[in-house]
């Protein structure tokens, strides 16, 4: 087994951190209109819950958690692909990705 | 109850007796047409077999024993069973033989005077289907097969009042008898409910067994037998219910002498007779019934003075008689009242059946204006007709004299009502002798078709006439008065059936020799003034009734009926009529539909508010989950 | 400590990155923020002892994923500042909103007191072998279903990002 | 077994009878209707012979929650089987002498139909029950919908809501009832062994109660019965009126009176006042109603209101005309729906007013219908005077006042039948060249097999004593 990393700060900090970018990714999401940017945004989101996942694997020493941000990658990245797919859609219909444009729900 | 020894050989034929008409009716009815010509005699041949087989059950049981078995259990539930049973005892023996005689006759009657009609079959069909159902009602040895009977032969009627079917107010006709004799019906069976309840049973042993336990004028006694009576008010024609009764004449007139005057609507009489320990129990109901017997008496009287149809007559003369019968009943002289029956039967089916033998000569003309002097055309109908009219006048020796001098003996102790009652038989003597002058004497007022084509009935109509003419003559002599010191066969025969009802009722009120004489006599006078108070005003003076419209007054009101209909039609039809618009389209439609709709309409409106939630903007969405992310955490903190 | 010091070069490099990509006008900056943010987020995985999640986390999001909005921004021509501004009342209320969320979140992580590990109990879980044994014994049938849920991402953007025909 | 076989005989012909077409759709819904009717004749057989044993079968579908399909049989099943297989030969040979578009489809609904109705009657775990008490619903609102006359989509949306709306408060009772009840289980046995506190039993009565009551219907729940009946085509409504409408009154004497026997008596006053109510009520709307159908619909009302009325006496002569009275009612308003729809498809007409003279032209058809009015206003004799009397009586029992108020129904029957028959049968014809041809064998087959029914039944009505009561005996002190 090679040499690792074993001094390493207390898991709190990794709370926080990963706290606040999730936090920053939801303000992304409110802040702008660019539907590229919110499928960004929503990246980001979902790497900071990926980064509390791989903390309490790594702190509480148990695999599984691991394996779950494994299968959150592979939904994040059909995710975009299908999200980009459908981008492209509505700005071939709209001429625009502003999701202010897709009011089509309004009741 | 005294246990007799069953005559067990006697179980067959007895059960014949209803079940050869029922097989007439089944074959008539599934095989009209093959049997066009053969049928009506079948009908008729079997009806006279019940009628010989009555006979022979009659000559071996005799007054002393009963015939009492049930055949097999119809309803039960937990302890509860009711059987269908036959009881033959002397008052069915009676009535077995006048249902199944006259009915024969009748049958008889009609195959000459139905010939013509495309329903001949079918009408022998339900005429046997209605002897079947008069003879359950009488052989019935509980009141549920009483009540089988009784709502059985209403149907009959229904059937054979409406018999021309494409006539529509013969089918309105047909329909208020039916209806009219459900109202009855409900309370006959809220009686039997009553008797199920209290007496433990429907059996006329059980329930008449347990009643005589109690004590005389108990409310369940009086309930029962008042509920009862609102039965018999609906099949004997009796004020309220008698409306249906004249307009029943649109049946076919062997149908009216047979069903409506000389059985069905003697089956109220019937049933009180039958349950005579009830009513004598039940003293209150006994003076209701009494006074109900002789307001219709007194008042179809009145209604039968201004009748012009020969039919109608006849009709309002048998809801009279029939009150006359009821106050018998309720005076406590059940045998009297049942002699009355039998006396009534026979001569006024006579009369019935002579007025078909009119109507069947003047070619359907039923309008006594529109006859006269047929004497001379039709003798032997004039003849027994004549035999018919001395007869319910009260004429000695005719049977009607018998009878009616009984129930006004009968009477005689309760003053008013005696006077009601002679006054009452007194306008019968007037307004059947008027209609016997209007019809036979004078001249012709008839077209001079009608005239040509008057002619004699064939023999199947005249032999009826003719025998049962000689019994309004003889049947009177069943039950001499005590005056002529001759034993009364008719009261002794039926004397084990009311037996129990003497001793509660206590001494009757007998009257001396000299007294009945009087009363014969008096009577005798009134109805021969008022004969020949008819004879000065239709044959001397030759006055015919005036047209309809030029009624004025009082006579008015009587040829209208007191307006009795057109009250009903006010007060109950078409106030039910109303109320059921209303309740259909305002509670229905408008009140329950409103509930169901607004629910409806509620989850329309939270659906149609909550919309305006959902703006299209997703920015706002995201918001929103934001927001209430931070709500559910935030409430989880608080706790 | 040196590792602490290490967390929070990452940490602040993370944050800023994040905060880029919000704040960034072009699309295509963006992009490149977010990329360099994935960058030091793999950088924590490195610390964790997630040597196989970091690897994969590079080469799936800064090499798949990003490259793929890359492409797209740049395909739709997207790059220009053509976004319109919102109003300065609703940018305040998301950065509040943001800010507020934040706090709540930490509260209810506090409230929770999860703060039980002080140090790693084993250090080896993250490793290739301990991951692969994991997804090919427990995790065997939803490993073969993410192929199935690839197949239907597939041909769903192939048909959504389809021109229309005219028919 | 036998009892699965109640099921799968009608489910397989369903299913058969789907890929086949036209004219052979019918015929094969009349076999395999035929053969669903020799099979309970067997199994009516084997019951009086063996009991419930041979019927028993349970199948535990999960552990937790505790879902069972409980299938067993006693005499009122029995007779509730019967019934349904009895009526629905005469139900399809009545569609014999008309064309039925998709006849594939409607007539396997109609068997499918079948199979629901039986499993409702056979089901002694409300699990069980309440999945194929909706399952009925299913077909009867396709054959509504697609064969359905003027405004279906309207009428038969709100029969649809009306009845499910009930049926989600049932579930909500039967939810309630599962988890209380000691073992977690809506096994019938156990439920009616373990009776929940008295306090709540009042509830649980009016969450069943309402969906039994709308099924049933009671006034003043019945307001999509008039419309459905009139809409629907004339199979379905009898099916709904002759079979369906009796799952609600079997419901009240299988599930609600042994289950909450308290809430039962709590509530049983205001119940047979609707009931009573419900009769004269309907009895009154029926005399002026314009329509042939919905006249029938309110005449069916009246005399399920009387049922409902006996079955909330608790007494045992109630109980028992209640079960005497479903069946009778049964065949008998199949009948004069069956007569309705002659009427209707000859004249093209369904106005009460304004046809007449059919007696002149098809004697034979006013006959076998003017039997059934006769049996459907409780003529002594008839199948319909046998239920009549004792649950009038069985009201009376309970209160003097409110027999009269409901003996009504003697008279306001025979008003609105014998007007009805009058305008529609007797007189002159009104209708210009009116064509009536009299009955084709198939509906004198069905006619007189009402017929032969509606006598010996009225004459004889011990076989359904018999097979009912001994349950009766264990339902009621």
């Amino acid at each position: 087994m090679k040499e690792v990393i074993t001094n390493t700060p207390p898991q709190n900090w990794y709370l926080v951190l990963s706290t606040l970018l999730f936090s920053i990714g939801v303000m992304g999401v409110l802040l702008r209109r660019n539907a590229i940017i919110i499928l960004m945004c929503i990246e980001l989101m979902l790497n900071s819950v990926n980064l509390l996942l791989v903390s309490f694997s790594a702190y509480a020493g148990n695999t599984d958690g691991q394996v779950f941000v494994f299968f959150i990658m592979v939904v994040a990245a059909a995710e975009v692909a299908v999200g980009l797919a459908l981008l492209v859609s509505i700005y071939r219909n709209l001429g625009s990705t502003d999701i202010d444009v897709l009011s089509k729900l309004k009741g | 109850m005294e246990q007799f020894i069953q005559p067990i050989n006697l179980i067959g034929p007895s059960l014949l007796v209803p079940l050869l008409p029922l097989l007439g009716f089944i074959l008539l009815i599934f095989f009209g047409k093959q049997l066009k010509t053969l049928g009506p005699w079948i009908a008729s041949l079997l009806v006279l077999g019940s009628f010989v087989l009555s006979v022979y059950i009659f000559s071996s049981l005799g007054n002393e024993n009963n015939l009492d078995y049930d055949l097999f259990t119809w309803l039960r539930w937990g302890d509860v069973s009711l059987n269908f049973g036959i009881l033959i005892d002397p008052l069915s023996l009676i009535m077995l033989l006048v249902v199944t005689g006259i009915g024969f006759l009748i049958h008889l009657y009609s195959i000459g005077y139905m010939h013509h009609d495309e329903g001949f079959v079918r009408f022998f069909a339900y005429l046997n289907l209605f002897i079947f159902f008069m003879l359950l009602l009488v052989m019935g040895n509980s009141y549920l097969v009483m009540f089988i009977g009784w709502e059985g032969v209403g149907l009959c009627s229904y059937l054979l009042i409406g018999f021309w079917f494409t006539n529509d107010a013969y089918n309105d006709a047909a329909k208020k008898a039916f209806i009219m004799n459900r109202i009855g019906d409900l309370g006959f069976l809220l009686g039997m409910f009553f008797m199920l309840f209290y007496l433990g049973g429907l059996d006329y042993a059980t329930v008449l067994g347990n009643a005589s336990t109690m004590e005389k004028g108990a409310p369940i006694l009086i309930a029962i037998t008042l509920l009862m009576f609102v039965g018999a008010m609906g099949k004997s024609a009796q004020i309220p219910l008698y409306t249906w009764l004249p307009d029943a004449m649109a049946g076919p007139t062997p149908v009216s002498a047979l069903i409506h005057a000389a059985t069905m609507v003697t089956a109220g009489i019937y049933m009180i007779v039958r349950s005579n320990i009830l009513y004598s129990l039940a003293p209150f109901t006994l003076e209701i019934v009494m006074w109900v017997g002789v307001a219709t008496s007194l008042f179809a009287a009145i209604i039968g003075i201004k009748q012009n149809d020969i039919k109608k007559v006849l009709a309002y003369s048998t809801v009279s008689q029939l009150g006359l019968m009821f106050a018998a009943l309720g005076l406590g002289a059940y045998t009297s009242g049942m002699f009355h029956v039998v006396t009534h039967a026979f001569f006024k089916a006579l009369l019935f059946l002579g007025a078909g033998s009119v109507i069947h000569a003047m070619g359907g003309e039923q309008d006594m204006r529109r006859m006269g002097g047929l004497w001379k055309y039709i003798r032997l109908t004039a003849i027994t007709f004549l035999i018919g009219t001395l007869a319910i006048s009260g004429i000695f020796p005719f049977a009607g004299f018998f009878s009616k001098d009984e129930i006004l003996a009968a009477a005689f102790h309760h003053k008013i009502v005696w006077v009601l009652l002679s006054v009452s038989s007194m306008i019968t003597a007037f307004y059947m002798f008027r209609l016997f002058f209007l019809t036979f004497f004078t001249t012709f007022r008839g077209t001079e078709e009608e005239k040509h084509h008057l002619h004699e009935s064939p023999w199947t109509m005249t032999l009826p006439l003719a025998v049962l003419a000689l019994f309004a003559i003889g049947a009177g002599f069943l039950g001499m008065p005590s005056v002529m010191h001759m034993p009364h066969w008719f009261n002794g025969f039926l004397a084990p059936v009311v037996e129990t009802s003497k001793t509660i009722l206590g001494e009757s009120h007998h009257v001396d020799h000299s007294t009945e004489i009087m009363l014969m006599l008096v009577a005798t006078a009134l109805a021969i003034s008022s004969i020949i108070f008819a004879y000065v005003v239709y044959l001397n003076r030759k006055s015919i009734p005036e047209q309809d419209e030029e009624t004025k007054g009082f006579a008015k009101w009587v040829s209208n009926k007191f307006y009795i209909d057109e009250l009903y039609d006010r007060v109950i039809v078409k106030p039910i009529m109303v109320l059921s618009d209303i309740f259909h389209v305002v509670v229905d439609k408008l009140i329950i539909d409103l509930f169901v709709n607004a629910s409806a309409w509620m989850v329309g409106f939270t659906g149609r508010t909550l919309r305006l939630v959902q703006t299209g903007n997703t920015g706002f969405y995201i918001f929103v989950m934001v927001i209430a992310m931070m709500v559910l955490l935030l409430i989880q903190l608080v706790q | 400590m040196t590792s602490d010091i290490v967390f929070f070069l990452l940490a602040a490099v993370s944050v800023f990155t994040a905060l880029m990509v919000v704040f960034s006008k072009s699309p295509i900056y963006s992009v490149m923020w977010l990329i360099a943010c994935f960058f030091s987020i793999a950088g924590h995985y490195v610390m964790l002892n997630a040597q196989f999640l970091a690897i994969v986390h590079i080469i799936v999001y800064a090499g798949a994923i990003m490259v793929l909005m890359l492409f797209t921004v740049m395909l739709l021509n997207l790059n220009k500042e053509s976004e319109p501004h919102k109003s300065i009342f609703t940018k305040a209320t998301a950065v509040i909103t943001g800010g507020m969320l934040f706090l709540v979140l930490l509260a209810a992580m506090r409230s929770t007191q999860l703060g039980a590990y002080e140090a790693p109990v084993t250090t080896d879980v993250g490793f290739v072998q301990k991951v692969g044994m994991k997804l090919f014994t427990d995790y065997m049938l939803p490993f073969e279903m993410t192929s199935v849920l690839f197949i239907a991402a597939m041909i769903g953007s192939v048909v959504l990002a389809k021109k229309e025909r005219n028919l | 077994m036998l009892s699965l076989l109640l099921l799968l005989i009608p489910l397989t012909f369903s299913i058969v009878i789907w890929f086949t077409k036209g004219m052979v759709s019918r015929a094969a819904a009349l076999v395999g209707t035929i053969i669903q009717l020799a099979f309970t004749a067997y199994c009516y057989n084997v019951f009086l012979e063996a009991g419930n044993k041979p019927f028993e079968y349970i199948y535990q579908m999960a552990v937790k929650p505790n879902l069972v399909f409980h299938f067993s049989m006693d005499g009122i099943s029995m007779l509730m089987v019967l019934l349904t297989n009895l009526l629905l030969p005469l139900i399809v040979l009545a569609g014999f002498s008309r064309y039925t578009d998709k006849a594939n489809v409607f007539y396997s609904l109609m068997l499918l139909m079948q199979m629901a109705l039986n499993g409702v009657f056979i089901s002694f775990d409300a699990f069980g029950y309440y999945i194929f008490w909706e399952l009925a619903l299913i077909p009867i609102y396709f054959i509504a919908f697609i064969w359905g006359g003027q405004d279906r989509a309207a009428v038969t949306l709100k029969f649809f809501i009306y009845t499910l709306a009930g049926s989600l408060l049932m579930l909500f009772g039967f939810i309630y009832l599962y988890t209380y009840s000691p073992q977690n289980s809506l096994d019938w046995e156990v439920l009616r062994a373990n009776p929940i506190c008295s306090c709540e039993q009042g509830w649980i009565f009016w969450m069943l109660f309402a969906a039994f009551a709308i099924k049933i219907p009671i006034v003043p729940f019945h307001t999509w019965q008039p419309d459905t009946y009139k809409t629907a085509p004339t199979q379905g409504t009898m099916l709904l009126s002759g079979i369906m409408l009796k799952m609600g009154t079997y419901s009240l004497i299988r599930w609600l009176l042994p289950i909450v026997p308290d809430g039962f008596k709590e509530w049983q006053y205001v119940a047979i006042t609707l009931s009573v109510i419900g009769v004269v009520y309907a009895s009154v709307i029926a005399i002026m109603q314009r329509d042939i159908k919905k006249l029938l619909a309110y005449s069916s009302i009246a005399h399920v209101g009387l049922i409902s009325a006996g079955v909330f006496t608790m007494s045992r002569v109630g109980l028992q005309g209640s079960l005497v009275q479903m069946f009778a009612h049964g065949v008998n308003v199949v009948g004069l729906f069956f007569c309705a729809d002659i009427i209707m498809n000859r004249t093209g007409s369904n106005q009460v007013e304004g046809i007449g003279g059919i007696r002149k032209i098809a004697p034979r058809f006013a006959g076998w219908f003017l039997v059934i009015v006769l049996a459907s206003v409780a003529l002594p004799l008839t199948n319909g005077f046998v239920g009549e009397f004792m649950l009038l009586y069985s009201v009376y029992g309970y209160n003097t006042w409110l027999s009269l108020f409901a003996g009504l129904t003697i008279i306001l029957g025979a008003v609105y039948m014998f007007r009805m028959y009058q305008k529609v049968v007797l007189g002159e014809p009104m209708l210009e060249n009116m064509q009536f041809e009299d009955l084709k064998w198939n509906e004198q087959l069905v006619l007189g097999i009402i017929g032969i029914l509606i006598f010996a039944l009225g004459v004889y009505p011990e076989p359904i004593f018999e097979l009912t009561e001994p349950v009766l005996k264990t339902l009621t002190p």
